[in-house]
Formats: structure tokens, sequence, C-alpha cells
């Protein structure tokens, strides 16, 4: 393991170059100056984990669309810029991809401290900002029309999760972990608004923060409400530790997590304390859809086995939906604002295709897929339904 | 007339130890008082009490009146009471012209009326009167500093770090003069000063006493003690063993065992002499012309 | 009733567990104190370095758990010593201020290192220990949670034995005492500190180890939050003490337990650092030191005197401030105008750590704290009551002036290193309150649509306005600063910094002085936070946080403590040099703490001195 | 200058060569040259800053000389870190004393033989140290910190002794001690030096120290400028005038 992710994160570097390099090899050389598309986002601190899924998405995206000869002759490259997700530091490179001519487009950032911040910098700027993991019901507000997300708000996800535990599990009484940020808070307002529109009722809220990593005194204050299912509003790393400490406070309660629980960190991390976990997804790897398998098997065979999780599916369709735009609208930063606004279905691995709700720049009618974790993988929960 | 200050029965237990017990005493403005007493009698606690570093276990101190228990030593200091440490605390990175200003704290007139606000407002536009004020205290401490001669003089900017132990002591003294008390409190002011130095320093507390400056000195040098003294009190095991005038006081022989010690049995002939007649001895020869 | 009581019961054995763990932590943090009396931030890094070592041993290499604590150990013990040789022992002499820069840098070497290494995904740490648990009331204990109060009490108990009885000990308590006197006696007092550096960080990598193994995973960032939660157990028990460590964080454990029980798991921290201020207010020498008495009088000691400060001539001051000034005119490069529109907000920052810390003697860490009210403040007049920008400045300034010393006020009873770890609780507590105060703050959400800065009317968006309003700002309070510290109130505060007792002693009321420094540094923090406010339009309880008061204090002590100038420089160079390592991808931070420590190494009085 | 002819027999103990010492560009010590031979006390008398306690530095290896040669017992001390010269057998009693304040009164005895292995003869050594001070037995474990001054000299005293050391340097053992005091650190002092041990003392004091010293040393700014018979100088009036009174300011 160690020796994979040293060669790996040594040679980053290397690695995309070496793609190019590749992909140079055997298709036809560009004729044109490359297209710059810039991100901003952990590389370093204590986000750094998300920036590096987001690589392997990007570097895949890249090698396929310049593979088969970029965007009208012209390779599509990224230049990421490390901003901690601290916004101190993303509003610099706000600053520096704004007066960065070459730039049309930006991705990113990933936490909505460091994202809003630089959100006016680029509406000032004419620079499109692409915030794919932005799910902060305010996001695509903060900047303005050139502000855009591929990530789901609450307002879609939390009635979905709520629907998946009371309707389609029966739970009645339910107890709630909730990782007390933007996207915590949000998820859980609209999650227990649906739920007491379906009937039932959250008899307990532990609400905790990022860094906490003891959950034993909130088990004992969930297990003296007595619910009959645990949901889950969590990210991945806590969720595994929440889930191990359940389990060995000996309480057998179904586990219902939101979407962000969808990634190999949950099932590695929390081993057989996630089995029988069920998870309202976005996306599942082994989805028979050509493109996902076809999807799935490359970022294998690029990465030495990995599953794709989340965050690298989610980059991976960024890149191609910005394609997809400066092929509509041209490679200029009016050029892509405009194919943004006219794309229409565009394919994607998350969605099937996006088209964008003009209204608030996010993607129309996501869809979510109920799943439980059975041997260690995602399967669909329907599937396992059967099975039994 | 009432004694300046009047200390009764005050006491101060230390886990269990009597740092000070029951001791009492009363100074009369103009009066020069000592206490000796040895090491660990008590008598830098029973100037920290007076001070307000300390606070007694029971007992009534007064200061012209007022009650100094439970006021805290700035307080105290606003009474106009300064003292000085025993091993000398100046501020090392303060130059010797700001040490001494610090001395004029207590008595900045415009500091009593103007609140927080004001300070800081008076701190960014200098008013006129303050400027004014400034000026003045500037002058008194250059002035106070000048009493000390080649000592301290062409030291003024220099940062109290920079000075030798016996200057860091006169910075010290100078400082307590710099409050304008109407007590001053001396903690061995010559320690570790050799005796010309010493001779000086007496010479000035002398100048002191002149004025009728109301002092109140823990000093080991009984020379120095027996010198300036109008009274003397002899501290031992946190009591008070003795008050009298010095020449009562350097013939007790209570004084004598508790504080003096014992002739010391030594073949050099300049030991015949009494511990007290030698060192008396030693400044006197210093100071005759 | 009953349910109640085996509720008190059931928590009262979660807090110990966790209580547990924070002891370990804290009893490392105290060896260092108390022998090398130095706050050492690279703790927390051993501490994750530990839990590396181990899983890597456990998880990758499959050595028994025996022989991965040796392991552990060994490599720990190491890098503890590295650590005293790079960041301790060459700065023998300086200010003591210079070794706790030195290992902030340390740790964010070790903390970049470990992630370029391992990559900054948490990997799972399997507990070899079988999970065996014995029920205890409703709940249960594991053999893992057994075997950590085992080697929590073991450590605690034969370090308590080895300082009391043993020759070394005596000679590491000797040397914390008196170093020179110490040497005196025939202590190598190097080999001394090389061993309590390596006994300390031993501690932290075995407390690394079972952390790791508790919670079944490691990941780069593990250490932040313990590290915080060993200082609040060394508060509590006494800094230094090693018993009140251990005591101290079961202690914490046990309060954490019942906050949750009584209020929720996100007051939790909240609950904590509450506790511990108050202790402070109450008990400032901590639980178990004995009552405070008044110190002994300082003999003829040593004088740290500041060193030699670099005089930066006037015209040279004025000719940089004319090229800052007209940079925006002559290149108006967005990049370079945001970079430096950051040095000097955060340079404003510096500042007001300058002043409190440099000059008036209070080392705070809390200064986050302060920007966070003035930014909330500001944003808030701005949203709510729709106040003109340059109105709601100067109220957030003015308030968290007001706010700010109110709350730092228990601090005022501590000394020196008390002061910065309780200003980092009382940054924390802020930070607490403002999630948790959802009405006003709109808790985790944060503010939204926040107005740009304007003046006049005019918005100021574009980047070389907003760099010349910045410039402005911090030249207003630069030179407010420096007519402070010239005047007869930076004499005071000067004079707090170098022996309060004295101070006192001729008049001066040290809270009111204090609190004033406080206010003045809490005004110009409310500031710069207040305009980051605007100028971000978007803040939530994570914008200003414990990284920023250490990156400010830093600036500060590198700039020389107490220089007005040498906030500003520090600033820059601060603010510059990553963006100079931008290139460096992964490594720039890595390349950030090594020129940390090489500067500090080199120029430990800071690069214009102390003033 | 009157000099007095130190030629004895024997070698001397400890020897300081043309030492020159610096803090930083500040020249401290101008060639010092002086020599302590075996059972003799040797006191170097000198104003405040005229580099006294530098020269007990300087032999304690706490502050090391930029030129010359430091020899003890036929070891040169310039080269070696502290510890090891006090394991050669110098023992010192600090100026102020620098007792260990967290430490108990029997704790900060038994620092002072920290560097001894013969643990049967510590322990007779320490018994025989808490007969001379009993003072010391009263408080053995009490803190050191809340000993009054005399009773720290006293620990700070029979700390050194406790290291058996061959010659014991002193820096200003009387000051800041009462009358009585300082005649009982006197009196220690020789009854030390009658037991074998050799002395090397700074004082300020100079009368007190003429009169228990065999020899001394007159240091002004940085300059040995006198040395002899203490009993000479003591006697001579001249001396008194020109060196142990006015002659000494900073």
């Amino acid at each position: 393991m160690f020796k994979r992710y040293a060669l790996w994160i040594a040679l980053i570097a290397v690695l995309s170059t070496s793609l190019v390099a590749f992909a140079q090899s055997d298709s036809p050389t560009f004729t044109g100056d490359p297209i710059y598309i810039g991100v901003s986002g952990p590389l370093t601190g204590s986000l750094a984990q998300y920036g590096a899924q987001w690589k392997k998405g990007f570097d895949l995206a890249l090698a396929e669309i310049n593979g088969a000869g970029g965007i009208d002759g012209r390779e599509l490259i990224y230049i990421f810029e490390d901003s901690q997700s601290d916004p101190t530091q993303s509003v610099i490179v706000a600053q520096q991809f704004v007066a960065d001519e070459r730039i049309i487009v930006e991705l990113g950032d990933f936490s909505s401290t460091a994202s809003m911040a630089a959100s006016p910098i680029y509406q000032r700027g004419g620079l499109v900002q692409f915030g794919f993991t932005n799910s902060h019901p305010d996001f695509t507000f903060a900047g303005g029309e050139y502000t855009w997300s591929t990530s789901v708000t609450q307002a879609q996800a939390s009635p979905a999760l709520a629907d998946f535990a009371v309707t389609r599990l029966g739970l009645e009484n339910i107890a709630v972990f909730q990782l007390n940020n933007d996207w915590g808070l949000a998820t859980y307002d609209y999650f227990t608004n649906r739920v007491a529109e379906l009937g039932a009722n959250v008899v307990s809220t532990q609400s905790y923060l990022a860094d906490d990593t003891d959950f034993r005194s909130a088990i004992t204050n969930i297990r003296n409400a007595n619910p009959d299912g645990i949901v889950l509003i969590s990210y991945a790393p806590d969720a595994a530790l929440i889930a191990q400490q359940i389990r060995e406070a000996g309480l057998d309660l179904p586990l219902v997590g939101s979407g962000s629980l969808q990634t190999p960190d949950f099932l590695t991390l929390g081993a057989d304390a996630v089995e029988g976990a069920l998870v309202i997804g976005q996306f599942l790897p082994s989805n028979p859809r050509p493109d996902v398998q076809a999807f799935v098997d490359a970022y294998r065979e690029a990465y030495d086995e990995e599953t794709p999780d989340l965050f690298a599916v989610i980059a991976y369709d960024a890149i191609n939906i910005i394609a997809e735009a400066i092929r509509l609208g041209g490679p200029t930063r009016e050029g892509v604002l405009e194919g943004l606004k006219t794309l229409q279905a565009v394919p994607s691995i998350l969605y099937g295709t996006v088209t964008f709700d003009p209204e608030n720049r996010r993607v129309l009618n996501p869809e979510f897929v109920d799943l439980i974790v059975d041997g260690g993988a995602f399967i669909p929960f329907d599937a396992q339904a059967s099975s039994k | 007339m009432p004694p300046l200050l009047t200390i009764h029965e005050v006491t101060r237990h230390f886990d269990g130890v009597q740092a000070v017990d029951n001791v009492s005493l009363g100074v009369k403005a103009g009066e020069f008082v000592s206490v000796i007493g040895p090491n660990g009698a008590g008598k830098t606690t029973f100037f920290n009490l007076i001070a307000g570093t300390d606070q007694p276990t029971s007992g009534q101190i007064s200061f012209d009146g007022q009650s100094l228990v439970g006021l805290r030593p700035d307080q105290v200091a606003a009474l106009g009471i300064a003292r000085t440490f025993q091993n000398g605390r100046v501020f090392a990175n303060l130059s010797v012209l700001d040490n001494v200003l610090i001395g004029t704290h207590a008595r900045r007139t415009s500091q009593q009326t103007i609140n927080p606000l004001g300070e800081l407002w008076g701190a960014i536009v200098t008013s006129r009167a303050l400027r004014e004020e400034e000026a003045r205290v500037r002058h008194d401490a250059e002035s106070i500093i000048a009493l000390f001669g080649e000592r301290l003089t062409p030291r003024l900017h220099h940062p109290a770090s920079s000075l030798s132990y016996a200057n860091r002591r006169r910075v010290e003294l100078a400082r307590a003069l710099a409050l304008h008390p109407r007590l001053l409190l001396l903690d061995e002011p010559t320690a570790g000063m050799n005796p010309t130095e010493t001779a000086e320093i007496l010479e000035f507390i002398r100048r002191l006493k002149d004025q009728k400056l109301t002092i109140l000195l823990i000093e080991h040098k009984l020379s120095l003690v027996m010198e300036l003294s109008d009274r003397v009190i002899v501290m031992d095991n946190g009591r008070k063993i003795a008050e009298d005038v010095p020449h009562v006081i350097r013939r007790d022989p209570y004084v004598i065992e508790a504080y003096l010690g014992h002739r010391r049995p030594s073949a050099d002939s300049a030991a015949e002499m009494t511990a007290l007649d030698r060192t008396n001895a030693n400044v006197q020869a210093r100071t005759a012309p | 009733m009953e349910q109640s009581l085996s509720i008190f019961f059931d928590q009262t054995v979660n807090g110990l567990v966790i209580g547990n763990i924070y002891g370990l932590i804290a009893v490392g943090l105290a060896v260092i104190f108390g022998v090398a009396n130095l706050i050492n931030f690279a703790h927390g890094s051993v501490y994750m370095v530990g839990a590396y070592v181990g899983w890597y041993s456990i998880m990758q290499l499959g050595l028994p758990l025996p022989v991965a604590f040796v392991v552990v150990a060994v490599i720990c013990g190491i890098l503890g010593i590295l650590i005293e040789r790079v960041g301790l022992r060459p700065l023998h002499g300086s200010a003591r201020i210079a070794p706790l820069l030195a290992t902030i840098g340390i740790s964010f070497i070790l903390d970049q290192l470990v992630q370029i290494l391992f990559t900054p995904d948490p990997q799972r740490f399997e507990s070899p220990i079988p999970a065996i648990r014995i029920p205890i009331g409703t709940t249960s204990i594991g053999l893992l949670d057994v075997l950590i109060a085992a080697v929590a009490i073991t450590i605690a108990t034969l370090l308590y034995v080895f300082l009391r009885y043993s020759k070394l000990g005596w000679a590491l308590r000797a040397t914390s005492q008196d170093r020179e006197a110490a040497q005196q006696m025939g202590v190598d007092v190097n080999q001394v500190n090389r061993i309590a550096f390596a006994l300390a960080a031993i501690l932290g990598g075995i407390a690394g180890l079972l952390v790791g193994m508790y919670f079944q995973t490691v990941y780069p960032t593990m250490s932040a939050q313990a590290v915080l939660k060993g200082f609040a157990a060394n508060l509590l028990g006494g800094l230094g003490s090693i018993p009140g460590a251990l005591l101290g964080g079961l202690l914490l454990g046990l309060v954490e337990s019942y906050g949750v029980a009584l209020f929720s798991t996100s007051y939790r921290s909240l609950f904590a650092f509450i506790i511990v201020i108050l202790m402070l207010l109450l008990r400032p020498n901590g639980l178990f030191n004995p009552k405070r008495q008044l110190p002994p009088e300082p003999l003829t000691g040593t004088f740290i005197p500041n060193n030699k400060r670099i005089h930066i001539p006037v015209w040279a001051t004025v000719l940089g401030g004319v090229v800052a000034l007209s940079l925006p005119f002559f290149f108006p490069n967005p990049y370079v105008m945001q970079v430096l529109t950051n040095a000097w907000l955060i340079g404003m920052v510096a500042l007001s750590v300058t002043l409190v810390t440099g000059t008036a003697g209070q080392i705070s860490l809390g200064q986050a704290g302060f920007l966070a009210i003035g930014a909330y403040t500001a944003s808030l007049l701005t949203l709510r009551l729709q106040l003109p920008f340059e109105l709601a400045l100067l109220c957030a300034a003015l308030f968290t002036a007001a706010l700010g010393t109110l709350i730092v006020l228990p601090a005022f009873r501590l000394r020196s290193h008390y002061v910065a770890i309780a200003t980092i609780g009382i940054s924390e507590i802020i930070n607490q309150i403002i999630l948790n105060w959802r009405p006003v703050t709109n808790g985790a959400l944060g503010l939204t649509n926040i107005p740009p800065p304007s003046l006049l009317g005019h918005e100021i968006v574009r980047p070389q306005e907003v760099y010349l309003f910045a410039f402005a700002l911090l030249v207003g309070v630069a030179l407010l600063q420096w007519k402070l510290i010239n005047s007869p109130l930076g004499r005071v505060w000067r004079a707090v910094r170098e022996d309060e007792v004295a101070a006192q002693a001729y008049g001066i009321n040290l809270n009111y002085y204090k609190g004033l420094a406080f206010a003045v540094s809490a005004f110009i923090a409310g500031l710069s936070g207040a305009f980051m406010a605007h100028m971000y339009t978007y803040i939530n309880y994570q914008t200003f946080t414990i990284p920023l008061s250490i990156l400010a204090l830093t600036m500060a002590i590198l700039g020389g403590m107490g220089n007005i100038l040498g906030a500003i420089v520090g600033a820059l160079v601060l603010t510059i040099l990553p963006e100079l390592f931008r290139d460096l991808m992964d490594f720039r931070y890595l390349m950030y703490g090594v020129m940390l420590v090489a500067l500090i190494r080199f120029r430990p009085q800071g690069l214009l001195g102390t003033e | 200058m009157t000099q007095v002819s130190t030629n004895e027999a024997t070698s001397p103990l400890l020897q300081l060569r043309d030492v020159d010492t610096y803090y930083g560009a500040v020249q401290v010590h101008f060639g010092i040259r002086l020599a302590v031979n075996p059972g003799e006390i040797v006191c170097l008398l000198g104003g405040n800053a005229s580099g006294k306690s530098t020269t007990m530095k300087v032999i304690l290896g706490l502050v090391k000389p930029r030129r010359g040669q430091v020899t003890f017992d036929g070891h040169e001390l310039t080269t070696i870190a502290t510890s090891q010269i006090v394991r050669l057998g110098i023992g010192s009693v600090p100026e102020a004393r620098r007792i260990f304040p967290r430490m108990t009164v029997r704790e900060n005895l038994l620092m002072g033989a920290y560097h001894r292995t013969d643990q049967a003869e510590v322990l007779r050594d320490y018994e025989y140290i808490l007969g001379l001070f009993p003072r010391l037995r009263e408080r053995l474990h009490q803190r050191g910190g809340v000993l009054s001054g005399g009773e720290q000299q006293m620990l700070a005293f029979g700390r050194a002794l406790m290291g058996r050391p061959k010659l014991i340097c002193m820096d200003e053992p009387t000051m800041g001690l009462a009358p009585a005091v300082v005649d009982l650190v006197l009196e220690h002092i020789q009854q030390i030096n009658r037991t074998g041990t050799t002395v090397f003392m700074v004082e300020q004091n100079a009368n007190l120290a003429l009169q228990i010293a065999h020899r001394g040393y007159v240091l002004q700014n940085g300059r040995i400028v006198l040395e002899g018979k203490a009993s000479d100088m003591l006697a001579s009036h001249a001396i008194q005038e020109a060196y142990l009174g006015a002659g000494i300011t900073d």
C-alpha cells in the first residue's frame, strides 16, 4: 500500500505530463495552443485527501479527451493551485486565475468557506467558477451567473435520504448523527422536515464536529432514546468511526447514511462495522450501464485496481462537462458560460446525463440509488433484498 | 502626633510557617526606622505585607488613617508608599530614564480622572497638558538620576540590563524616589555593594533622612543601621524581639545572641573585634575623609 | 431515577476511557514543559508519527504488537532527540519564545512528510487486540480500553518514580529549575534535554499508537485536536505536573462526557474549554498544584537582554511605503495585488500580536477569535442593519475591543505560557459559540452575501482598490500603534512585560493595563477580520481558526517581538514564501516549515530585532 | 605596583594563563594569570563588573575564553564541558547560591554528588554535612525555595561539598547574609580548608575575604592589577586606599 501511494504521490507531476506524452505519441499532434482550466483545491492541509481524489478523476478524463485529439485539435490541460481549502488562499488563487488570460474556466474550491470567499472574484473577473463539490445551498448565488455546480444540494438529496429511511426501511424513531458544518446542517434541516412529513420522529440528534473522534457518550445518549434506526449525516471517515463505536457499544440498529458515505474509505475504514449499512448513493461502480463500466475499468487500470469514489467520479464528470461547454461555446471565458447555459443532456457517469437548471445553475433532477454494504462492497439495495 | 504608618498585630502564615507573627509597629512622619534580623526572620514578608504584594492572615495595617489591608500593590503605591526589592528588580529592557519614569506613574495627575478611552486617546493625540506633564516628570526623573552623579547620568538611555549590579540598585532607588513617596521602604539597598559604594548609598540615604522623608529600612550592614536609624526593631523567627534606639539595641544581649552570633574563634587578629564593631569599623574607615 | 443513575454511570465510564487518552498525551507535554519550559507544538506531530509508525509496523509489516511498541518507541525517541537538536539546543540563550516557533516549524515539516509518504487519506488500523468487551452497566469496555488505561497509569507512575527517585530524574528536574547550577553539579544538560525530549516523544508516539488502534484509523492531521485536548488537560492539572496531567486528562474526559450527556456532542469542546477557563480563574495553578504562593524574590538573575535592533532609517521606511503605495498604479497584476492585500490584512493581525505579546508581554494565541468577532459583527451590522461599510467596520472593531477584552479577562491572572494556552482556549470558545448560536450567526452555514467593502457609497472591488484600502488601514494602524508604544502608555506596557511585580509596586494596575493592551490588540484584529469578511463576502466558523493565530504570532516573532515594522515584514515574508513555493506542489508546506526552522535558527530574535 | 612573589615549590592546582575572554565583541578579560596552590584559600577581589564572576565561569567552563589556558590538576579545562570539569574535582557555590528551588533540601544535597558513584561514601558525606549544618537537617524535606538566604547559602555550600571537590569555587559567598551568618560561613570555609579542600573565592567584601584567605588577587577592568599575601594586603594602607576602596568602580 505504502509503495503504491508513495509512487503516485511523489511522481504525480510526472504522471500528468507522461499521460499527455503517451497521448501525444499515438494520437495526432495538437494544432493550437493548449486550453487551460484552473483548479483551486486542497493539495496540502487537512482536506488534502480530497484534492488527491480529484486529480485522479481529472487525469483520467483528460487522458481520454486529449487522446481523442483534444478540443478542436487543442490540448485541454489544468493548472492545479493548492489553496488548502483556506479562504485566505483561495482568494489569492482566484485573483491569479482571473489575471491569467489563458485560463478560461475554474474548477473548485472544495469547502464552502474557501469557494464562496472566492466567488465574487470570479464573478467580477468574468470567469466561470465550476464548483462540483459545493452543496452549500447558497453557493451558486454567492457569485452570480458565473457560479455553477454539479453537486446536488441538500434540498435534493436529503428528502431522498428521509424517504429511504422512513418509507423504504420503515423506521419510525430515528436517531441522527449530524456533522456540524454547512453541509451537515442543511442536510439535517431538509431531512427532519421530510421525516416529519412522512410521519416519523427524530428522537435524538447528536451533532458533532469534524475533528471529533470519540462518540461513546453520544452513543449512550442515543441508546437511551430507544431509536429503531440511526441515520448518519456524516463524511466517510467519521461515519466509519461512529459505526465502529456503535457496534462496540453492542447497539444493533440499522445504519442509514447520506450519499457522502459512498466512498472506498467508508468500506476500508469501517470494515466489519459497516457491513449492512445502508447508503443513499449517487454512483454505483457495479452499475451495468456501459459508460459506467468503461469508466470503472479505466480507472481501476490507471490507479492500481482502486475503485473510484464519488469525488473522483464527480471530478471526472466535471472535466467532461466543461469540455462539452467549451465545444459548444468556444474556448473563451464567455464561451464556457455560453456553453454551460446551452448544453443539454451531456453524458455523465454520475447522473447519466446532465442538464442545468437555469434558475440555480445546478443539475436538473439528479437521481439517487439505494445501496447496501454487502461483503465489503456497495450493492444495490434491491439486489440484496431480492437475493434474500 | 499619630503615626503615619500603624501596624497592629499583623500575622502571616505560609503552610503552617509563621513568617510574620503578631508584629506591631508605628512609624511617625519623618522618622527613620530600621528592621534588622537574621535571614529568614520575616523582614521581607513584613515589607510585602505593607506594600500589598502579600496580604496578612490577620491584623491591621493603616497608612495615614487608611487601612492598607486588601489593597493591591498599585493602590498602595498610589497612596505614596514606594519600595525597593531585596535583589533589585529593574525593568531590564527599559532604559535608565524609563525605569525612573515608571516611578512617576502613580502620581501622574491626569491619570486619575481619565477613563481607558481617554488614556488611549491621550497617548495617540498628545494634548498640551499631557505633553507638559510628560516634560515635567521627565525633568523630575532626570534630576533624581542626577543625584547619583556620574554613576547614572551618562547611562541615561542605556537599557538597565547593561548596568552593573550596584547601578541597578541605584536605578531602583531613583525609581522609588520618583514616586515622591511619603513612606519609603528600602530592602537591603546596599546588598552586593563594596564598602565605597555602600558609603555612597549611606550618604545618599542620610540626605533623604535630612529631608524628613519617612523611611523603613531592612539592612544587614549594622553600621548603616546604627548611624541612620531613629529606632531599630529586631525580628527573629517572624516575631519582633526588640525595639529601641540604636545604642540600646547594640548592647542588647538578646539581640547580639540572635543576630550577631558569637565571636569568631579565629587566630586572625582582625577577628578579635566583635562582628559588629568590625563591620562598623570597615565602613567608617571608608567614609573617613 | 434509576435510569439517570445508569446514564451517569455509563457516561462516567465513557469519560474515563477518553480521558485516559487525553492524559497520555498531556503527560508528554508536561515532561517537556517541566524540563525545558517549552510548549512543544511538535508534540502532536510526534504523536501522529507514532500512530503511523505503529500502523505501518502492524498493518504493513505484520509485526506483533509488543514489537510495534518497541519500534514506535525507538523511532519516536530518535525523533525527539532530533527535535531537541534542531529546535531547542541551538536556541539556548535566545528569547524563550524562539524555541516555541521552532517547534511549530518542525511540526509543519513532520505533518507534511507523513502526508507525502503515506498520502493524506486516512488509513485503516486494525487493532491486533482481540475485540473482547466487558459489559459494565449498559455500556462496556474493551480490552484495548483496559490496555490504554494500564499503559497510561504505568507510564505516569514510572515517570513519577523516575523523576523523584532516580539520579537521572533528579538531573532532569535540576536542569529544569536552574540549568547553569545543574551544569555545575556535573550534569550534562544537553544530554538531559535530549533525554527529556526522547522521553516525551516516546510517550507521545505510544499515545499515538494506542489512539490509532483505538479509533482504528490514522491520518496525517490527527494531531491538532489531540494537542488541544492535551493542553487543556495540562492546564487543569497544572503545567508541568505529571500526575496532574494524567488526572487533568481524566477530568477533562469526564467533563466532556457529562457535557455531551447534558447538552449535545457539538457542545463538547465548548463545555470543556469553559471548564478550563473557569478553573484558571479559580485555581490558576491547576487543580493539583499547591496553592499559589508568592514566588521567591528573583536572585541577581541573568537577564536575557533584547537583542540589538536593526534600525531601519525613516527614509527607507517612507520609501518602502511609497513603493507599496505606488505599486497598484504601475503593476496592477490582480494576483500580486491579492497576495499583498492578504499580507497587509494579516500584517494587521501580526501588529495586534506584537503589541500584546511583544510590547505588553502577554503571549496571545487567540487572535483568530478577535478576527471572528470583528468579522461577524461587521457582517451582521451590514447584513441585518444595513449599516454602511465604513461605520460597520469601525463599530465592529470597537465591539471586538470591548468584548474581546472582557473574555480574555480570566487570562490576566496568568503568566507567560498559561496566557498562551488560555487564549487558545478562549478563541476556541468563540468559534464554538459562533457554530452553535444559530439564530444570530447562522451556525455552520455561515453568513453569505456580505456586501463588499465600500467607501462613501463606492464599492471597493477592483484588486488595486482593495489593495489600497487594506494598505491604508495597515498604515493607519501601524502609525497608531507607533504613537501608542512611544507614549507613556507604551512605557507602562513594557514595564508590565519586564516585571509585573515591580510594575505593580509602582502604581501600575496590571489588569487595567493588560486590558488596555488587549483592547487595542482586539481592535486591530477586529478591524482586519471585519475587512476580510467583506472582502470574502462569505464567512463561517472555520474562516478564522487557530492556525491563523499561530501564523500571526509566527509573523510577529519572525519580525522581532514588539517591532512594528518587523511585524509587517514578517507578514510579507510569510505570505510571499508559500506563494514562491507554489510550484513545489505537495512540497510547498514542507519547504515552508524548513524555511521557518532555518530562519529562527539563524535569527532567533527576529528579522528586525526585538523592540 | 606592589608585586608579591608567590613562587612555591608545589605546582599549582589551578592555573589560568593569559586568559582573554569576550562577550560578543566586548572583551572582559585581558591576559588573566592566576594560580591556586593545593591547600590554599585564594580570594579574587574586585568591584562590580571587574570580571570576577566571569573568571569563575571560565574556570567552570560556562564561558570559554578566546585565548589562554586554564589547567586544573594537569588537565586543560578550556576544551571540555562543564559537566566534565566538575568530575575532575571542582565544586562550585554559584553566585546568588542558585539552589534548586523545587527540590527538597535532601535532593539538593544529593544533587551535589551527582557525578559520584561511590554510594556508601556519598551517604557518609551526607551525614557529615548535615552534622556540619544542623539547620539543614531540620529542613531536610522542605523545598529549597522556601529556605532563608542563610540557609540557602549553607545548602549551596553543603551541596558543593557533596561532590568531594579538590577545589571549591565560591562566588560571593557572603552576599546578602546577616553578620552572624557571614561569620558562620567564613568559619565553615576555613574549616573545609583545614580538611584539605582548596578554596578559590570571589568576593566584593575585601576585608572579610582577606581575613580568611592566604593570598589574594585584585581584578580591575578585566586585568589582574595586584596579587599578594592576604595579610600584607590587609595591612597595607596604600593598597586599601588604592584598590579595596575608592579605586574600584564600574
